[in-house]
This record gives C-alpha cells, structure tokens and sequence, in this order.
C-alpha cells in the first residue's frame, strides 16, 4: 500500500473506475494531455485514450451540460471544473436539468455524473481561485454533494460519487491536495456516502467540519487535549444529503457545537449544521452552537488571505467560550 | 489585405406559398403519398393545438405554448428522423414528439402540469422539453458525443427557437459540436419572435443560418413553411450526421401565428397586419393546395381527416382529463434512485400532511 | 393615494426613480413594449424611450453582466430576470463581479445596479417558474437581497435598492403580485434597507417569515390569535444584511421561533435564521427553532405544487408544538 | 437554393517577419518617430515580464501570466486607444495597461496579491483585469451601452485570448454588441494556446475572426506580431465605433512564448520545435529589424533604451517590495459603500484576531 496525497488519490479512483467501467468518461478543460492543472488526471488520456478522456473548450455551462447529456444518454461522465470559482456558470445546469432529469422523467431518463471542482482558499493563487461554494450546491434538491477531507476518504468517496446513479457534486480541497499523505488501498471500495465520519472521538466538545478545514480543527484538537479539552472531530463528508444523526449523538454526549468553514458565514453551511442543532438538540446543549467561518467578504487577494481563513486559534477561541459558557 | 475565409448561406424551398413546385421536389416528395403522410401529421397537430387552447381557455390545463403555424417544420424534423435518433424539444416541438411516438395524452398531461407526462411510453430516450432556452443545446452535445464514442449510427436532433440563438448556452454547444464533428442536428425554428422581442432585437446577423459559422459548420436557411423544404434539409443533415459529417444548423423561418402561449397578448406588441400576412405564408394550406393541385388529396378525404382528428384529440383529452391527480409522494419517489435516509422524514411528513 | 397591487407598486417605483435620476434605466426581456411578462415595466418605454428601457438578447448572464458594465460606468441600471428560475445563470456575474467590483478595485469602480426578478411558486406556472433562490443569493458577499412581501413595502424598497450604491438583488414574489391591494403613497420615500418590520405584536411565539409565505403566515397568526395564541410576526424583508437584532429581541420576548419560507428545507435562509438564534439566543429559547419550509425535492409540476407549499397548517403545528414543549 | 448572404474574412500584415514592408505604411506608421515610440513600449515590456517572472521565482511575486510574444498586441491595442476610452483587459495585458497609464508599481502590487494594485492612478475607469474568462466581455457591452446612451464618442476596448471565445459570455455580449451597434473593439489575442488546449480544440471555425459573422458585425484577422497591422486594425476600428458604426472584433494571430502562466509548464503539452518556430516571428525583432534598416535605430539607443527599462523596473520593483501589507481591516472597508451593521461585528472580531 502507498503513502499517497489527496491529488493523487482522485487520480487513482478515476483511473481504477475507468477501467472498471467503461461507460466513465472524463471531461474538462485541459484534462488531457495536460493531466489537469493539478494533475488530478494525470496518466488517463494516454492509459484510455483522448474519446475517454476529452479536453473541452472553455465552456464550463457547456462542460455540465454535456456531462448531462452523456449520463441521460447512459454514459458516466465525470466533469472537472477548472476551479470552484469558474463553477458558478454551472449552476443553472446543476440545478435546473442534473437535480430534476429522474423527477421530471419520472425515472425514465437520470444522471449519474460527477461534478468535480478544486475548492478553497489558501494556495496563494489568484483571484478566484479560492472559493467555498458548497452551501450553494447543498441547497439543491436531488443531488449530492460531497466533500472530502484525506487521501483514503477522497479515494473512497470519489469510486462512490461514480457509482452513484445520480448526480454529484464532489468538492476537492486543494489546499489539501499534497499537504499530506495517508495509505490507501487501491482495492476499489467505495466509502459510504451519505455518513460523517467521526474523526475523533471526545467528551467535552464537538467540533464539527469538513473538507479543508479538517486538518486546521483535528490540529485545535490536539493542542485543545494538551490543555485539557477532548474534542470530538466530525468529518461531515457529505454535505447533502446530510447525516445529521451522527452529529445529534455527539452533541448529546458531549453537549457544546463548534462548526467550522472556510466559506463566507451568511447561509454557509455551518449555518445549516446549527440549525439542525437548534431543532434537534435543544436539550442537550449547554453552551450556544458557534459557527467559526469566513467572514462575509470576498477572499481577499492572496496577501491577506490568512486573515481571512479561520485558523487553529479561532476554533480554539470558539470552544473556550462554548466551555466557559454557564 | 488578403481573403482567408469565404463563406456563403444558402436557402431553399420547394413550394411556394401558393403551393407551387419552385424547383424540382426531391425523391421522397416525389411519391405523394409521403406528403400526404405527412399533411395528415400537421392536421393532427392543428387540431391538437386547438383542443389544448381550448382546455387552457376552460380551466382544464395549465399555460400552453401554441404550434399554430410550425407545423411544416415539426413534420419536417419529425418525418426525417429514425426511431433510435433522440430528439431534445422545445416546448414548441409537440409535433414532432407526436411523430416520434410521445402520446397525446402525454402531452396533455404535461401541459397539466403532471410530471407523468414526460415518461413518454413511446420515445423512452428522447428528452423532455426543455423550458430553460438553450440549455438542452448542450445536453445534445453531450448525447451526440456519447453516440460517437460507441460508434453508433444515431443522430441527436435539438430543437430551438430565434430566440434561443442568443443565449451563450446555444453558442457554447454549437462550437463545440463542430469541434468534435458531432452527429447532431439543430433545427432553428425563426418564427420571428421571442415573446414580445422581433427577431430583428435579438441579433444584427442577416440569417440566423451564419451562427453556424462561427462554430465551422455548416447553416443552412429553409422555408420553415415548405414541410418539402424542411424535410429536404432535414435528411441531408442527418444523412451527413451518420456519414461521420458533423453537425448541422438548418434555420426554419416561419411566423408564430398565435400568442406566445395562452399567458400572452401578442396584439400588444404586434400588429394585425403582420399577422394576416403570415396567414398567407401558412405551411398546411399549401401543402393542401400542391396536394389538392396534384389530386392527391380532395374535400372528402378533408373532412375525414378533420373528423378523425378530432376524434382522437378528443379521446386523449378525455383520457388526460380522467387521470387521477398526481399524490404527494411522486414529489419524493423519483427525486433519486433511491430516497436518502435524510429525506426519508420529510417524504413521510409530506404524506401525512392533507 | 390609490390602493394598488405589489406589481403596480414596483411599477410605480421605477417610473418615479426614472424620472427622478436620468442615469436609471430599465433592461430584460420583454421589458419594453410589453412591459414585462408580468407588466412590472408597463408604460416605461413609452415615456423614458427605448435608449433607457431596453428589451435585450434573450442572455441573463448578459444582463446581469452588462448591468454591471452599466454600473460601473455611471448608470444605475435595473435589470429584469423574466423568472428566478433564468437567475441561475447570473450567479457568476453577481458573485464574482458585481458583488466584488467595489473590493477589487478599492473603491474606484462600482456597481450600483439591482436585479429584479419575481421568485416563488404558487402560480401554476410551467417548470422553472416556481423558484426560492434566496439562500443561494444571501451567501454572496458584496451584495444586499432584499424580498418585499407588500405593496407598500415593495415600493419603498426598491426605491431604496435602486438609490443603494451597491448591487441589490430585488426578489419579487409573484404569488402576491396581484394577490392584494395595498394604499400606497407615491411619494418617492425609501423604505429602510437592512431592517426586518414587525408586522404583527405577540407574546407567545415569534413566526419570521420573508416575500411570499408573508401572507400566510399572517394568516395562520390569526387563526392562532382565535385560539388564543398570540404570535408575532416579523417580515425579513432585507435578507442581506440580516437585521438579527429584531429577531433577537422578539425570540426573547416569546421564547419560541418559527421559521416560515417555501424554499427547499437544507441551506435555505430558515437555517440561517436558525443559526443565528442557535447561536445567539439559546437562554431565551423554551423551545427548539423549528423551520417550516418546502421540501428538499424539486417543487413538482403545477398540479401537485400545493402539496409542497407549506401552508398555515404546517405553520399552527409548528407553533402548537413549539408550545407543546416541556 | 439560392444564396442569402455572403461573407470574406480578410487578413492584415504590414511588416514581415524579417521586419520587411510588405504594403505601404499606414500614414501613423510612415513617421519612424512613431515606430520608435511603440518599440520602447514593446521592450519595456518585455523588461517588466522578465522581472516579474524573476520575482516570481524568488518569491516576492504569486503566480504570474508573461505577455512574451504578445508585445505587438499590445502596443498596437494601447496606442490607438484614447486616454478616456474604457480598457477591459485580461491577464494578459499588461502592456496596454502599462499605456494607459496603469503603474509598474501597481501591476507588481496585483501580481503579488494586493488590490490596491487594481486601484489605478492614472485610468480611473478602465477596468480591472478579468480573470474569469470572459466575464468581461459582457461589461464592454454594459459600458458602450452607457457611452452610447450619453451620446459620448469614447469607445470600449475588450481584450480576450482564443480560449475565451469558446465561451458563452463572449458570444451573448458579442451578440448584444453587434444588435446595438455598440462601439466597442474587441481585441481578440489568439496566441493559439489555452493553456495546454490548442486553438483547433476550442473551435472548427477557420478563423476566430469569423465568429463575429454571427453576431452580425465586422471580424478581421490580423498579423499580431507585427505592431503596424494591429495598430492599423485599431484605428479604423475605434473610428468607425466613434462615428457610430458599432462594434469590431479583430483576430491578432500570435503565440505565447512563454508558459501559461509561472504555475504551468508548458514542456508537457508541445513541443520545443514549435516554440523554436515562433520565436522566429517574435514580435520586437521584427519592428527593430525594420527600424535599423531605416536607420531610426541603432545598438547604441537599444542598449540605453535596455538600461533605461530596467532601471525603470527595478525601482518600480522596489516600491512594490517597499510597499506595506494590507491589513485586515481592508477586507471589509470596501466591500460596501457603507459597511452595514451586520457586518460591524466581523469587522472588529478580524481586527481583533492577530
Ligand atoms: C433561459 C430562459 N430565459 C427566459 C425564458 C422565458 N422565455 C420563455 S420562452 C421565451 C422566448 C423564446 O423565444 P424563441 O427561442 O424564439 O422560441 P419561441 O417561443 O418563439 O418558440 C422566453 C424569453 C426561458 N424560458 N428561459
Ligand atoms: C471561466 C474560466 N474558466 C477557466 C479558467 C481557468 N483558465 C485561466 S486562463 C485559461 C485559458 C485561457 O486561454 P485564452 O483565452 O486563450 O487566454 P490566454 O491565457 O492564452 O491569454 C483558463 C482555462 C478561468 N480563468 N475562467
Ligand atoms: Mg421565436
Ligand atoms: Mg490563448
């Protein structure tokens, strides 16, 4: 088994479901040759050929669109968007034909595709290339969205995104794309959609996130326990359809919330978590659900955007006050 | 100064308004059968256009989009294409989903506002109407692409209107399906309107035929009244298509002869004379009138053909009209393969909820 | 002053505003000799002339990007969206530019524009002509939506959005459009952005509620008035800035909240609203929040649509059950 | 059949890759002074490209896009340009911004992640760079709508590479452009690279000058390593657009030099050979070989000329480097007018949170 990273997991899952599946294809912009910009493609269109794995023009509503095609059309594409912050134009296609094909066909035609975008700030990149854009998709009735947080679960959840008969928004945190690597076994299982994992487990407090804010909130763990604190880590995953259960047991043992995202607070979903909190869990909570996000603000330019991101000390500020409170 | 690219439109029609050949017909035209074949299509449209006005007029169905006056060119796509191609439709296509084996009563269902009515028992890989403009354009390139990667001999067909040329999702499907060279019609119905806006608003293009050079394929303009023309221009294309040839944009200019549909009062923005000129252009007199001309056709065999149409536009009607209402759990049923846990609550509270 | 309906009265507001400031001008689809599908724009061609009230391409991403262009350079444009279910495609101009123009450029370029468009179901519309986008737009930075719900209201705000030197989205429900008549004076007086309005005093049980479940929801206030419940009701109005204050000090009055919004349940603005009380007003709260809203499918076909609004029945049940709480 | 329309797309070269006239000067272009002038703006250019790939290595700039080998388009689009036209630009134009009166300065502060590098002194309204592909097209339209509205003769230049006319927001404003005869020049650098997607990939269209057929407007191709031919394109294009005869889209064919960008590397996508090529049509050999042969210039002024751009870069460097780091309260203090209540409190919580 190798130490891989995140990247070069999606790039495993791909290469391991094309060739299991014929009917997947991969499509976007400079997937081919170039392998993507992050290489999440790299090898495929020389391994099963340029019809399999199709560089697009610059087109990203044409990208989702088609993808819809080919899947209603029995086809299992799998899309990439360039970056979350090209992903916008793809909204009315995701939205409005991708989520409603099996409704409004009552079964007869569906889409089992998958949406791929880099999300997140962090990477030092230009202007739009750091966006959080997972509340948006999470709104969206009869989708999926998915957001993975390490090598094995990206792995994992992406053969799971592809075998699923409808469509998938799979959310990759670039920031997370080499920053580590974990062992994974190239078995083809698929992890279970639809399930948080809980990261760590805890008494006092449970923090919840997903994505690229899991390293930053499992690192607040660890200093938390230096101080005292045990912290429960739950890894959302997949953002919709959600399991809130998992996170309404945690809450009911250990009785404070804290959730954390990257994204711009109003209508994140940070905010959905705590009002899923706010119906469900009222009794068991001894402390107000805090939301540690961005601020709602654009992503300022590479040169502030550490002071945009909440970072170790926030979360850490967060749960401090959840204890303290009476 | 030098000339690196030259390009020419080109348009075509058979019969003139008067129902005149104009030009040599083309085989299949030839034999009048065919077109009576296909006179009896547009007359069954026009009766069915008139029974959905009239169930809107009485309460009996939702919002209708009439296809007064398109009926040469839904014969035309309709008559051309083969049974295993897929056609992607406009809502302004009933015509051509008729022929292609969508029921009657499916459409009445679908203007009723059912879901139900795009489980189309006939054409199970056809699309259903695209209401968001142009969208679909790219879903046919994505079915086309498909088409090709299996190497299959199928054509996607996509239906638009003028309109629908404007918005970037055309444009986007278009070039890219003359970059791959897909096997993939696109039939432009230019009624000249866009709701209220004159096709002259839309763009300053002379046709709307040229789009297609901007994508490297090639356009063509037809009398969108001459069902010959159409149907001539729709076999080439899809001849072209299977060949490996690459896509088509046929513009069909006719005139949309009523409202935009029964939520509209196109008199507000157009006037009586345009209309009554269109009048004169109409695709189902002329055929009549070359048919009629040809004696292949006669006032006996017309009110036979009006009688049946009738008839079985009334039968679907009935049909549509006694179908139980929708329950609330086809909200929930088909909205994934299978329900997720998580909404598995809101389906049952749904249910519950009278 | 003459009674007049909420469509008229955004009629209103813009022929008053036009005429008022010449830098104001009117574009969409159909927006000039119709006047609009739904005649929010009647009469304005006539009298401003074709140059300022502009039937364009049908192209939203255009409008929507060329109202920024507009805006940018000096004209407060006011651009029409046929229906909220054709807004999806503006997503990206919004997001990316208009609500960043101002940051991007420190200040030196703006984007003083609004964006109309009528939102919500209840119509017996075809497909697409039923949406509750609100959430989705909320989440954007660098913007304000706003989502009036009375004639009054509707006229004053859109003055206000229209006057507002940043990008305002207007959403309009079109369930009401015709559905009251309200007096309204056309004394060109802004209405207050960024603040919820009252409209109903109570003791027992907060309902908040925005645009088209208003009524409703005022309706099933009354109802509960007859049965002895007294429930106050606060209209949102302004999504982005929320006014949480107002909310705030009503929860802890009653100590009991219901959040009311026809638009699919996850990631809707009833979370957010959710989240804010979880986070702010957990000692204040004898019960859990409860959001009444649409399901999280696609909002059917005309024929079924009832099923999926929530009605003042859902509302008195989430109420009755708030007041059930132990 | 008969034909409806008929269309030439023509091509324009002045100066030959070895620097040869190959039709008679344009009037501008017959003073050398002239030439001269847009050569010293070519090299400062590239001495400004060379550098900030320099401190991109070295980490004090972020990802950085070269313009080498777009030096012609760039003169040739900044030059004819008015001081209050409005100049709607890409990554990928540095140069023309540089003309307008942009900063040194100011384009390292973007690069190195600072919006106060958007915030220019000198052209107040053009706009900042798009870097969502052509996004901005549709804000040129936006823009000469309102010049037109206020009866003003400025004109909107929108700059755009090859890969953005795939796009559907090219083609909706292109489209709107062409309708209300807007004027407005888009400058389209088709430098035959997308990042690693060739030209042929984003379009079967012969040419990207004849995607302007479909919207109905004038589209040329031009050689765009040759300065003469763009700036020539330019000036009747921004006549014709002041005199009110709408838009033009004008195709300048090139080649990026370089990589996509600091963070791409092109070796993996083409080959050495065909850069080898292109370097032999590179933009400022050409001009300087037609100036020495005139005699309007010589080693002596190219070395002061060399030295004098550095200098000039170098110090702008500096005040780049020299320059404070924004602070956190600039996140929010232009976002709105007037930042609302609401977000007080985020405001101060940043502020407080080291
Ligand atoms: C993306 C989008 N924008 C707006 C509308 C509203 N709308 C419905 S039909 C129509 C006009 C379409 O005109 P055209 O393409 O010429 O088709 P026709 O109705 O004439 O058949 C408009 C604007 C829509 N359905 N989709
Ligand atoms: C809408 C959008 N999609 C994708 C990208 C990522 N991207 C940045 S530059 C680029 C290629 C642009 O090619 P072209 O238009 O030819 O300009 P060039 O870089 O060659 O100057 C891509 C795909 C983007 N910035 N915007
Ligand atoms: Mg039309
Ligand atoms: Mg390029």
């Amino acid at each position: 088994m190798a130490q891989i990273t995140l990247v070069e997991a999606i790039n495993l899952a791909l290469a391991r479901e094309m060739e299991r599946d014929e009917s997947v294809v991969v499509l976007g912009e400079d997937v081919g040759v170039d392998g993507g910009v992050f290489r999440a493609t790299l090898g495929l269109a020389g391994r099963f050929g340029p019809g399999r794995v199709l560089d697009t023009p610059l087109a990203e509503a044409l990208i989702a669109g088609m993808a819809i095609g080919m899947a209603a059309e029995g086809l299992k594409p799998v899309a990439e968007i360039q970056f979350a912050g090209f992903a916008y134009s793809t909204i009315d296609q995701i939205l409005n034909h991708a989520g409603r094909m099996r409704h409004r066909t009552r079964g007869r035609l569906s889409c089992p595709m998958v949406v791929r975008t880099p999300c997140g700030a962090g990477i030092h990149a230009p202007e739009h290339h750091s966006e959080s854009p997972e509340s948006m998709f999470a709104h969206i009735p009869g989708i999926r969205v998915v957001y993975p947080s390490s090598p094995r679960r990206a792995y994992g959840l992406l053969l799971a995104a592809i075998r699923d008969p409808d469509p998938v928004v799979f959310l990759e945190p670039t920031r997370l794309y080499r920053l580590f690597k974990e062992e994974v076994a190239d078995n083809g299982e698929a992890a279970p959609l639809d399930a948080c994992f809980t990261l760590r487990e805890g008494a006092d407090v449970t923090l919840v996130t997903w994505g690229p804010m899991v390293p930053e909130t499992l690192a607040a763990a660890d200093e938390l326990a230096e101080q005292g604190v045990s912290a429960e880590v739950v890894d959302v995953a997949t953002l919709k359809p959600l399991d809130l259960d998992t996170i309404l047991g945690s809450v009911a043992r250990t009785g404070r919330c804290v959730v954390v995202t990257e994204a711009a607070r109003t209508c994140s979903y940070a905010s959905e978590i705590a009002a899923g909190l706010a119906e469900e869990a009222l009794l068991n909570l001894l402390a107000p659900v805090q939301r540690v996000t961005g601020y709602d603000v654009v992503v300022p330019y590479s040169r502030l955007e550490h002071r945009y991101m909440p970072g170790k000390a926030r979360i850490i500020a967060a749960v401090k006050k959840a204890l303290a409170f009476a | 100064m030098s000339i690196v690219a030259k390009f020419e439109v080109h348009y075509s029609q058979f019969l003139d308004p008067h129902g005149k050949a104009v030009e040599p017909l083309p085989e299949f035209a030839r034999d009048p059968g065919n077109l009576v074949a296909l006179y009896r299509w547009m007359v069954l449209m026009r009766a069915y256009d008139a029974k959905a006005i009239a169930l809107q007029r009485t309460g009996q169905l939702g919002t209708f989009a009439s296809l007064l006056g398109h009926e040469a060119v839904n014969a035309g796509v309709g008559s051309a294409m083969e049974r295993d191609d897929v056609f992607l439709p406009t809502y302004r296509e009933n015509g051509v989903q008729l022929m292609r084996g969508v029921s009657l009563k499916e459409l009445f269902l679908y203007w009723g506002g059912d879901e139900r009515g795009c489980d189309y028992a006939g054409p199970r890989r056809d699309f259903p109407i695209c209401v968001t403009i142009a969208a679909h354009v790219t879903h046919a390139v994505g079915v086309a692409y498909a088409m090709t990667l299996r190497r299959e001999r199928r054509v996607a067909v996509c239906a638009l209107g003028d309109g629908a040329t404007s918005k970037g999702d055309f444009y986007e499907g278009l070039n890219a399906a003359g970059g791959w060279r897909l096997p993939l019609v696109f039939a432009v119905t230019n009624n000249q309107w866009a709701i209220s806006v004159p096709r002259k608003t839309q763009s300053a293009a002379q046709t709307l035929a040229q789009k297609a050079i901007a994508a490297g394929m090639e356009g063509i303009q037809v009398d969108g009244n001459d069902v010959v023309a159409v149907r001539h221009a729709m076999d080439r294309a899809l001849a072209k298509a299977r060949a490996g040839g690459g896509p088509t944009l046929i513009e069909a200019l006719t005139y949309r002869l009523s409202d935009h549909t029964t939520a509209d009062d196109a008199s507000r923005y157009r006037g009586p004379d345009e209309v009554a000129e269109a009048w004169k252009l109409e695709p189902i007199l002329r055929l009549r009138s070359y048919l009629m001309a040809d004696s292949a056709w006669d006032k006996a065999k017309e009110d036979a053909l009006l009688r049946e149409c009738n008839e079985q536009v009334q039968a679907a009607a009935q049909a549509y009209l006694d179908t139980p209402p929708p329950t609330a759990e086809q909200m929930f049923d088909h909205l994934y393969a299978q329900l997720p846990a998580a909404f598995v609550r809101q389906r049952a509270a749904a249910l519950g909820d009278e």
